[in-house]
């Protein structure tokens, strides 16, 4: 059976190293930080000024004032700050952020990630993605394997317009877990009941075991 | 004497300063920050033609619709927008200029330091990095993203005095710095004005020297 | 008889127009902020990280941590902040300070300043003069007129190291304040007692009245 | 479990970070933040070829004595100097290489920030624009000059918290912000070490995404 949304969140959060800066965008990537193991430390960045984010306590009323880059109301933990956009943005290009967590309308063979625009319709806009995708250490993907329609998302070149060129280090998607190295692409755990083959249909790309 | 730098105007008076054609950045993500009060004031002039650097369109709809603005600098401009905001946008031909996030803040706080650019990786291989001159440093190749001046920023800070020394809570504070350094004019707004001597100069988000105009909130 | 440099020094605080921002620098400049006339609220820069930096006090007991770039232990006044030097040089490069007042080892009748090399020794070395020199709105320059041998120091061309081309506005010597358009000096006031005559044998470029 | 991000170490253990011919940035402006427990432990250990990145050389006085220091890349290395240190820095023939006070801070921030580096006008006509690529924005001529990475930085706060993030004081903040952004490895002594939570979001002048390594002074 493959993974719900909130499972593909919770496999991502207990890979998440102890100790790591991690930048979450907006899809299944908001639902990651409530999936961290208890005890684990892990301080989530947000682009628009705040390192220690934390989803908002149900007893705790929402400030306008304090918000993620999807607009939501957030939090922050004892130890976060709060800085400007060019802070921000000093953390994310300098490579200070350990890890990036996206969703994907495409990802290529090479790495390469779209994931503001198809050609019809630019869907918010590119925001910090370019930045986040090029700045941080590593960049993991979490998305569906492929469209609605099942048209594949996986494919050997991008034909959307693209995010950041050879990014993409792991893709969790409902089917797989999948892992690049350069252009090789090997799964490291399939969903519950998925077989390779299927996961291989779902890929416009060659997988290895 | 002595109280000869008084940088409080009325919210109408500090408008003012805007005219047709001019560039203006808004501050604020989402509504963290965003300058509600001024921007519902400029909202009210029958102005054209203006240039908004703003990251997101949605909350300058009113300015679109009723066709005051000819050109969008920005990284997201439909996050929240409607489709009706995105029909208005596509008739009345504004144009929108797409940056990623962190080099409009950078082009940005650029402006106002007195630099000629940002040489950024960003956008290298992508359409960001079309048409953009490169330029190498120690081997590695870079896009020269030009220093992005405005006429005038508008932003928002929760406590002010009258030298314009701003404090901001939270996630607040955003594009408000770089925006108000990289302005001619920049107005703040905030909730509270106190005197001289309450910020400490331990805590003050944005020096007094980036802004010109300190306006009351209603 | 000759401007004294505390004199010269009372000369200049007089002529800051209320409200502006000012960068001082080591020398004579740093005898500034004590003329300032009462009630004038004149706002001082320093780019180690402050500004409304105000003399300490007499009964002030000296702050290591609160010093100007002169390395002396100063105060700050209510309105003032501390920053970080990329913030401090964004105010001196982005032209928001109205005037920086420096010290002159040479000036040139095209504007340009030598203040920190002789040929032979550096001084202290190039410091924050290359910028403030460049970034702020105008330039006054505070200096005897001529070397204690007597040797020139306001010349066609500037023999010592360049600091900056083409920027001084204003020279404050002990025997004339001297301003400059373009290539065109003229003199705006004559120390008491001293002619015309004395300041153009004493100045290496031509003066109008 | 659950208390792993925690950045103290033992002044020697910090220093030992520390390798011969390494780039190390010291913080401070005068003794204003200036990291003397590091540089105290420093200055004992016998290495060599070391280049500092340090905005004066009149307070690494011992280092370029006992012949630790190749090279000293700074803005203003003879404020405060003595004939002697002159006379050293000539006879150990350490390498002086200037750059005015803004580049240097900005060409750090740069570093730390995934610029290429710094575009700006100061310096054109002097010896400080000699040798460098000169890039053209908007008609203006602008000097480029590369980013500063440095290997460790040696900073001072008053305040610091097991995750690096500190609290400075005064002027104190100076150059220490932009080297800890530029270094590989950033170590950052603090007169007062408090438990997470006690620096206020709002009141945290570098935050500890950008150090490696906090120590208590003595």
């Amino acid at each position: 059976m493959a993974w719900s949304r909130d499972e593909i969140a919770r496999r991502i959060a207990s890979d998440i190293p102890d100790g790591w800066t991690v930048n979450i965008g907006v899809g299944i990537p908001t639902l990651v930080p409530r999936y961290i193991p208890q005890g684990r430390e892990v301080v989530f960045h947000s682009e628009n000024g705040i390192l220690g984010m934390v989803p908002l306590r149900e007893d705790e009323s929402p400030d306008p004032e304090v918000i993620d880059a999807g607009k939501n109301a957030v939090s922050i933990r004892f130890g976060g700050s709060f800085f400007d956009s060019s802070v921000s943005f000093a953390m994310i290009r300098g490579g200070h952020i350990d890890l990036g967590i996206v969703g994907a309308l495409q990802v290529s063979q090479n790495g390469d990630l779209s994931n503001w625009s198809t050609n019809e319709r630019m869907i918010g806009g590119i925001g910090g993605a370019a930045d986040v995708c090029s700045g941080v250490k590593q960049l993991w993907v979490a998305m569906m394997h492929t469209a609605e329609n099942g048209t594949r998302k996986l494919l050997t070149d991008c034909t959307f317009p693209l995010t950041a060129v050879s990014v993409v280090c792991r893709v969790y998607s409902d089917l797989a877990v999948l892992e690049r190295d350069e252009r090789k692409w090997k799964v490291v755990t399939l969903s519950p009941g998925t077989d390779l083959l299927e996961v291989r249909n779902a890929t416009g790309f060659p997988i290895d075991i | 004497m002595g109280v000869v730098t008084d940088k409080r105007e009325s919210l109408h008076k500090a408008i003012s300063a805007i005219d047709h054609g001019m560039t203006v950045a808004i501050g604020g993500f989402g509504g963290a920050g965003f300058p509600t009060s001024l921007v519902s004031v400029l909202e009210k002039r029958r102005l054209h033609g203006l240039t908004m650097v703003s990251n997101n369109a949605a909350r300058l709809e009113p300015m679109i619709e009723s066709g005051m603005v000819a050109r969008i600098i920005c990284s997201f401009p439909f996050g929240g927008a409607s489709d009706t905001l995105r029909k208005s946008i596509q008739n009345a031909g504004v144009e929108i200029r797409l940056l990623p996030q962190g080099t409009l803040s950078e082009c940005l706080r650029a402006a106002g330091s007195g630099l000629g650019g940002v040489l950024t990786r960003v956008g290298i291989g992508t359409e960001f990095g079309e048409g953009r001159e490169i330029v190498e440093v120690h081997g590695k190749k870079y896009l020269l993203e030009p220093a992005l001046n405005v006429e005038v920023a508008l932003i928002h800070a929760s406590v002010a005095d009258r030298w314009g020394n701003l404090v901001m809570r939270g996630t607040a504070r955003n594009f408000n710095c770089v925006m108000a350094m990289a302005a001619a004019i920049s107005v703040a707004e905030a909730a509270e004005v106190v005197e001289i001597g309450e910020i400490s100069p331990e805590r003050c988000d944005l020096p007094g020297i980036f802004v010109d105009k300190v306006v009351k909130t209603a």
